[in-house]
């Protein structure tokens, strides 16, 4: 047995997947030297600050695993690998229009997997749902700021690279992320930018500036989204600030910035208002990029800008949940979406920029400039200071 | 004696505070016509109920009897009894027939056999089976649904036959005819009738036998005679038909009689009821058995009190004549109409006029009950 | 009474009624609308009816809401008539403590409902999924149930039990016989009123749902979220028909039984 | 029935002797799935609004009274306020629209079944279908304006969407059934001759609905009044769909409290103070439910 499999067993253990005693005996039926198994356990004993315990929100799918094994569907295939159990389901918990359409079939045709595919509307969303320990997603994508609060929380399950064979296909720009240092948990899925999307027939000019939110002449036919990091954070920039400000004076000059444009604004409104993008009852939204492409595929009209002050730039992750009770379907998935083909398609469909650098996708909304590209911000997590960012959002809707 | 077919021994039912029934004690005999007769709220309801099985005694609350056996805790549906209630209770969902025979499948009685008995129940009650078998009870009469649950009774042949106030609903000349034939059918069945009812008129027509309850307690039982003629108390007099009172003090004997002197006179009273030197008296003495008289024309050895004429009142068969006492009293005396037209009555509003009975006429009640 | 109510009285009353059902009128005709997004009239199709049997989301959302719907129903009439029996019938001490109990769920506010249920089970570490959604409805519908239940129970006379029971019936078959045909429609508007609150209900489901557990309410929500194709006109129209055909018979079930013989 | 009791007899018996056991069996299933899935959840989560707040979510152990102190700010009482305003606007709407509606159909004689049909009849479709076609109605290019355009009556198209006013519209269009329904049940069961008798003791229409009519259906009135007042405080979609996430109500704000701004014992307080409020509104219903059956006892 080499070190690598012993270390992934290792690694599995640590997670609280396996318990002590199938843990050793797993080791020597693989045939571990006296050596190797005296060291992983002097290891263990030493390294093991987060001993496993069954309570702990690795337990609910040990037991999982227990019952997968108990069906005999695992099989020993001496390469290490059994230390997954083998299953033929996957759930993935995605957000709204966000790959796609025959992505799933295709993975389901390939592998015989049954997918189960659901949708959310926010990282919050979705975060409520892991936080139970128990709602049996395999897959989850948040964005990136997110995957630092999930890790923090201990809920996710580490990544096994060497499970995903394409892995070499990803842009090295997106590798090491600042929320997730080495990637240890998160598996690039798309970027994009959070920008104003317009109507190039409605409007006079097209938007250099989120100053555009405090043009009177297009009172009522603004929308800004519903998010209060995405909404404060665009004043932020305007004022030239970080996006991440912590700081009360800038946050309050935000605030203010916000309020003088929010009698203006139609609505604060995400993702939906696509549709009114296109119907033109809305002629400026603060938008994502992608989402401004599947508005665009309806109507030619609609354009994108990325503001001159700077805008916000995210990568969203795949992830899998400490809970997963599917690990391995899980990184297979991850595996076949990272494939060029696969990423092109996903690409093509969302609008979204891939971070796959053998991925050729179409681009009708283009990839920022490296210019452009110094004038974004990635959002990290505000930890504490969100209590002031909340009250903040709540003064700006109260208002 | 004859058979006792129900008995109650010192019997007591509480609803949390409410002490519904306290102490009471009775036997009914076979094939007797027994009524419980009370106003609302006196304990009849609930004496038939624990008959019935519906409620049981406290514990330590006496003893329930049927047919000699204690059934204290035996459920209704154990009793063999039957019964029809005030509200009829007949099944909306089931037809005439299907309701009749109910009790019958639920006893495990033949299945041949049940069609014929449900007709010969119909029969019974002079309902008619081509015709109404198959309705709905939304389909029929008050009266048509009154003769279905006595129906549903008699089909069992019950030895003793429960009823809750069952006419109540009827209109008068209906419930004449309804009682005319309950009694006719207690005669001719053998049937123990346990009737409950605050209509005295009706407990008098056809019961052998009244219990009269006030205040969770049987006030009296007798026969309609013994209860009408010689009510024990005032409430007993003032229930049944109607009484003119009059109280005083008894102040000396004179050899049958005890000479009684009242605010607005005196008066003799017999001297049998335990009647002592010193005691407050208080008598009750019905219409009929009351004269009217000019003050200076009381017949010898009557009672009489004087008064004015405050009114007559026309009754058809009788007149009343009111008579204002002393002590604003008003009294009724019931007096023969003889024809107002070719023999009108004396008496008018405004005349001086003596009331006035035989000593033996008056009936002496018993205090501490109102 | 023949008065009839003045003209401007009948004439809120139109006024209404039209404000009730334009809405609905509407997106009946225009889920065969050919246009996707104008609100211009421009031909008649079945496209939209044909694109949601492609999406099997809204199928597969559909099967959970009567699945959900049909099970959650099934558990609270069940308790709640249970419970209606015992206020109707029986004295215990305690009966304010149960009534008391039974209007919680009436008059708490839905988003309340929703997260504290969440809180409940991240406590537990309850797997959220199709089980943790019925049991969320049951929850919400047993009050709902024993009060449709309770009020005929009372409209019904108590001495029909009697009757049964002296006529020889144990209660056990007094209740089968003689409550329950009376009770049934009362029962069924209840199981009614239950599936139609389970199937309609998004704010709480949203909160207690997991993985394969999307039901049509969180579908059609992020359906309305998005509102770009009157697919969405089209699945209202599906729904709006069928809550009209399951009223229609459960109103006829519960006229043919009358409640009592007056 | 000859021979020992059968088993079913004897459980029979068991039961009927103890009262209490078998009302307290017929609601043990009942009544253990509300107190665990219901009663419950609410007690836990108001221990949680006296405690302090996970960074990431969720509580930590300990014991404060900030959270409540916290919600008696300016900023939550204006929410507050602007909520129960809301509330109450949607309630009084409804009342004025429903009760001639209920007064009408309490009268309508034959047509009674079908007008009152029509009533529960949206009351039974989903509550997001309807406001679904209210946003198809009042989108800037949605139907009316459409219509209005072509009718010559405005140029462009009114701004209905994602105003104060969409977010009425939506409340009273969600709730009006249950508005009508119980003024309906309270004016049906009015007995008719007690007109007649106002009538003929001289009260002119207007004095025989204020002094007969109204008094008689205050029940109906009240009852009607919570049904809609309550879910009108606790509503958070129909002002994030419809009013454009605008107007910040309490619902929302509880919503974001567990959502984004992960401070769970913040938003279990403000529930409890919404709570408070409903309880209130259940107090006035009791107290004048109570003093009805008084009158009719």
């Amino acid at each position: 047995m080499d070190r690598k499999n012993a270390d992934a067993m290792f690694e599995d253990f640590l997670a609280g997947r396996l318990d002590r005693r199938s843990f050793v005996t797993r080791l020597l039926a693989l045939g571990a030297s006296a050596t190797t198994t005296a060291a992983l356990l002097e290891a263990c004993s030493g390294g093991t600050t987060e001993t496993p315990k069954p309570a702990d929100g690795g337990g609910g799918d040990g037991d999982e695993h227990a019952k997968a094994k108990g069906k005999g569907k695992h099989k020993a295939d001496g390469d290490g690998e059994n230390v997954l159990p083998e299953t033929k389901e996957l759930s993935i918990y995605n957000w709204s229009d966000y790959i796609a359409e025959d992505v799933v079939p295709e993975f389901e045709k390939e592998t015989g997997i049954k997918v189960t595919y659901n949708t959310y509307e926010s990282n919050e969303e979705m975060m409520a749902k892991l936080q139970v320990g128990a709602g049996g997603y395999d897959l989850v994508v948040p964005t990136g700021y997110i995957v630092t609060v999930l890790a923090a929380q201990d809920l996710l399950f580490p990544l096994r690279k060497k499970k995903l064979t394409n892995w070499a296909n990803l842009h090295p720009m997106f590798l090491n992320p600042s929320f997730d240092p080495d990637n240890k948990y998160s598996v690039p899925w798309l970027w994009g930018t959070t920008g104003i999307a317009y109507r190039a027939d409605k409007v006079k000019a097209p938007p250099d500036s989120w100053a555009v939110f405090h043009d009177t002449q297009y009172k009522n036919k603004m929308t800004q989204m519903d998010d209060q990091r995405d909404v404060i954070g665009s004043w932020l920039k305007f004022r030239g600030k970080s996006l991440n400000s912590t700081d009360k004076a800038e946050l309050d000059q935000a605030k203010a910035d916000a309020l003088q444009s929010k009698a203006l604004l139609k609505a604060y409104v995400s993702a939906p208002v696509k549709g009114q993008l296109v119907s033109g009852d809305v002629w400026i939204a603060q938008l994502w990029n992608g989402d401004t492409m599947q508005a665009k595929a309806e109507n030619e009209q609609i354009a994108y800008a990325l503001p001159k002050e700077g805008a916000g730039l995210w990568t969203d992750s795949l992830v899998i949940p400490k809970s997963a009770p599917n690990i391995r379907n899980a990184l297979a998935f991850m595996d076949f979406c990272m494939r060029p083909e696969i990423a092109t398609k996903i690409a093509d469909f969302t609008g979204y920029g891939s971070p796959n650098a053998k991925a050729t996708p179409e681009t009708p909304i283009a990839y920022p400039t490296d210019e452009e590209m110094k004038r974004l911000e990635i959002q990290k997590d505000l930890g504490e200071a969100l209590q002031i960012w909340d009250q903040i959002w709540t003064e700006i809707k109260a208002g | 004696m004859a058979e006792s077919v129900v008995e109650f021994v010192n019997v007591n039912k509480t609803f949390g505070d409410f002490r519904a029934v306290r102490g009471i004690s009775f036997h009914i005999e076979k094939g007797e016509f027994f009524s419980i007769l009370g106003p609302s709220g006196c304990g009849k309801t609930t004496t038939l109920r624990l008959i019935a099985g519906f409620e049981h005694p406290d514990e330590d609350g006496g003893q329930v009897r049927l047919h000699g056996d204690v059934v204290n805790k035996k459920r209704p549906y154990e009793r063999q009894l039957a019964m029809v209630f005030q509200s009829y209770a007949l099944f909306p969902h089931l037809t005439v027939e299907k309701n009749i025979a109910f009790g019958l499948e639920m006893r495990g009685t033949p299945k041949a056999e049940i069609p014929g008995r449900v007709r010969e129940a119909m029969d019974m009650v002079r309902l008619d089976a081509t015709n109404f078998a198959r309705r709905l009870p939304a389909q029929l009469s008050g009266g048509q649904r009154q003769r279905v649950a006595l129906a549903r009774a008699l089909v069992l042949r019950p030895s003793i036959l429960l009823l809750d106030e069952p006419l109540g609903a009827l209109d008068l000349k209906l419930r004449k005819e309804m009682q005319l034939e309950l009694k006719t059918l207690n005669r001719e069945l053998g049937t123990t009738f346990i009737y409950v009812t605050h209509d005295q008129e009706e407990a008098l027509t056809m019961s052998d036998r009244i219990a009269v309850m006030s205040e969770a307690r049987i006030a009296q039982l007798g026969t309609p005679a013994q209860i009408y003629e010689c009510p024990r108390t005032p409430f007993v007099a003032k229930f049944i038909g109607e009484s003119n009172f009059f109280e005083g003090k008894a102040t000396g004997r004179s050899g049958d009689c005890w000479r009684v002197e009242g605010s607005g006179g005196a008066f003799d009273v017999p001297a049998e009821n335990g009647v002592t030197q010193g005691a407050d008296v208080i008598v009750a003495v019905r219409p009929e058995w009351l004269d009217v008289c000019a003050p200076d024309a009381v017949p010898a050895g009557e009672n009489a009190i004087a008064g004015t004429v405050r009114d007559v009142i026309y009754l058809g068969e009788t007149l009343h004549v009111l008579v204002d006492l002393p002590g604003e009293r008003t009294v009724t005396v019931a007096v023969r109409n003889e024809g107002q037209l070719a023999r009108p009555l004396a008496w008018k509003k405004g005349d001086r006029a003596a009331v006035a009975w035989k000593p033996e006429d008056c009936q002496v009640l018993e205090l501490g009950d109102a | 009474m023949s008065h009839r109510p003045p003209a401007w009285v009948l004439a809120i009353v139109a006024a209404v009624y039209v404000f009730l059902h334009a809405p609905l009128l509407v997106l009946v005709v225009f889920s065969f609308n050919e246009s996707k997004y104008s609100v211009e009239w421009t031909g008649f199709t079945l496209h939209w009816y044909q694109r949601l049997l492609e999406r099997h989301d809204i199928v597969d959302g559909l099967v959970r809401s009567v699945a959900v719907g049909l099970s959650s129903t099934a558990l609270s009439t069940v308790f709640g008539t249970l419970m209606a029996l015992a206020l109707a019938r029986h004295r215990f001490r305690g009966r304010s403590f149960v009534e008391a109990l039974l209007y919680v769920p009436i008059v708490t506010p839905e988003i309340v409902v929703g997260i504290s249920l969440l809180i409940l089970y991240v406590l537990l570490g309850w797997p959220l999924g199709l089980t943790s959604i019925t049991i969320a409805h049951v929850a919400f519908n047993i009050s709902f149930v024993t009060v449709v239940v309770h009020a005929r129970l009372q409209g019904m006379d108590g001495s029909l039990e009697e009757a049964a029971m002296i006529l020889g019936a144990d209660e056990i078959t007094a209740f089968w016989r003689v409550t329950v045909p009376q009770l049934w429609p009362g029962i069924l508007s209840g199981a009614m009123l239950a599936f139609t609150m389970s199937f309609d209900d998004y704010v709480i489901t949203s909160f207690v749902s997991g993985t394969g557990s999307q039901t049509l309410p969180i579908v059609v929500y992020t359906m309305v979220r998005k509102n770009i194709e009157p697919s969405i006109n089209a699945i209202s129209t599906i729904v709006l028909v069928v809550t009209t055909v399951m009223l229609i018979v459960s109103d006829r079930l519960s006229r043919d039984k009358p409640l009592s013989a007056d | 029935m000859s021979g020992g009791p059968s088993v079913r007899q004897r459980v029979l018996g068991w039961f009927h002797e103890r009262p209490t056991a078998t009302a307290w069996a017929l609601l043990a299933p009942g009544g253990l799935f509300l107190l665990v899935f219901f009663v419950a959840p609410l007690v836990i989560m108001f221990g949680y609004s006296f405690m302090e707040r996970g960074l990431y979510g969720g509580v930590e152990a300990g014991f404060t009274l900030e959270h409540y102190a916290a919600f008696f700010q300016p900023l939550y009482l204006t929410i507050l306020l602007r909520t129960v305003v809301m509330a109450v606007s949607t309630t009084l709407i409804c009342l004025a629209l429903g009760y001639p509606v209920a007064y009408t159909i309490a009268r309508a004689g034959r047509f009674k079944n079908a007008l009152l049909f029509l009533v529960i009849l949206p009351f039974w479709t989903s509550f997001l279908v309807r406001t679904f076609a209210m946003i198809f109605l009042m989108r800037d290019s949605g139907l009316i304006n459409s219509l209005l355009v072509k009718a010559g009556l405005v140029e462009e198209g009114i701004t209905m969407l994602y105003t104060p006013f969409a977010v009425m519209a939506g409340l009273v269009y969600g709730f009006l059934p249950f508005m009508i329904l119980p003024i309906y049940s309270s004016l049906e069961k009015l007995d008719l001759t007690l007109l007649e008798a106002a009538e003929i003791l001289g009260a002119p229409p207007r004095a025989r609905f204020f002094r007969v009519v109204l008094p008689l259906s205050m029940p109906g009135v009240v009852a009607g009044s919570l049904l809609v007042f309550i879910p009108a405080l606790g509503s958070f979609l129909s002002s994030d769909l419809l009013g454009g996430a605008k107007q910040i109500l309490v619902g929302n704000l509880i919503q974001n409290q567990f959502t984004s701004a992960r401070n769970w014992p913040f938003g279990s307080a403000a529930s409890f103070v919404m709570m408070v409020l409903v309880v209130i509104a259940v107090g006035i219903y009791l107290r004048v439910r109570d003093a009805d059956e008084a009158r009719e006892a």
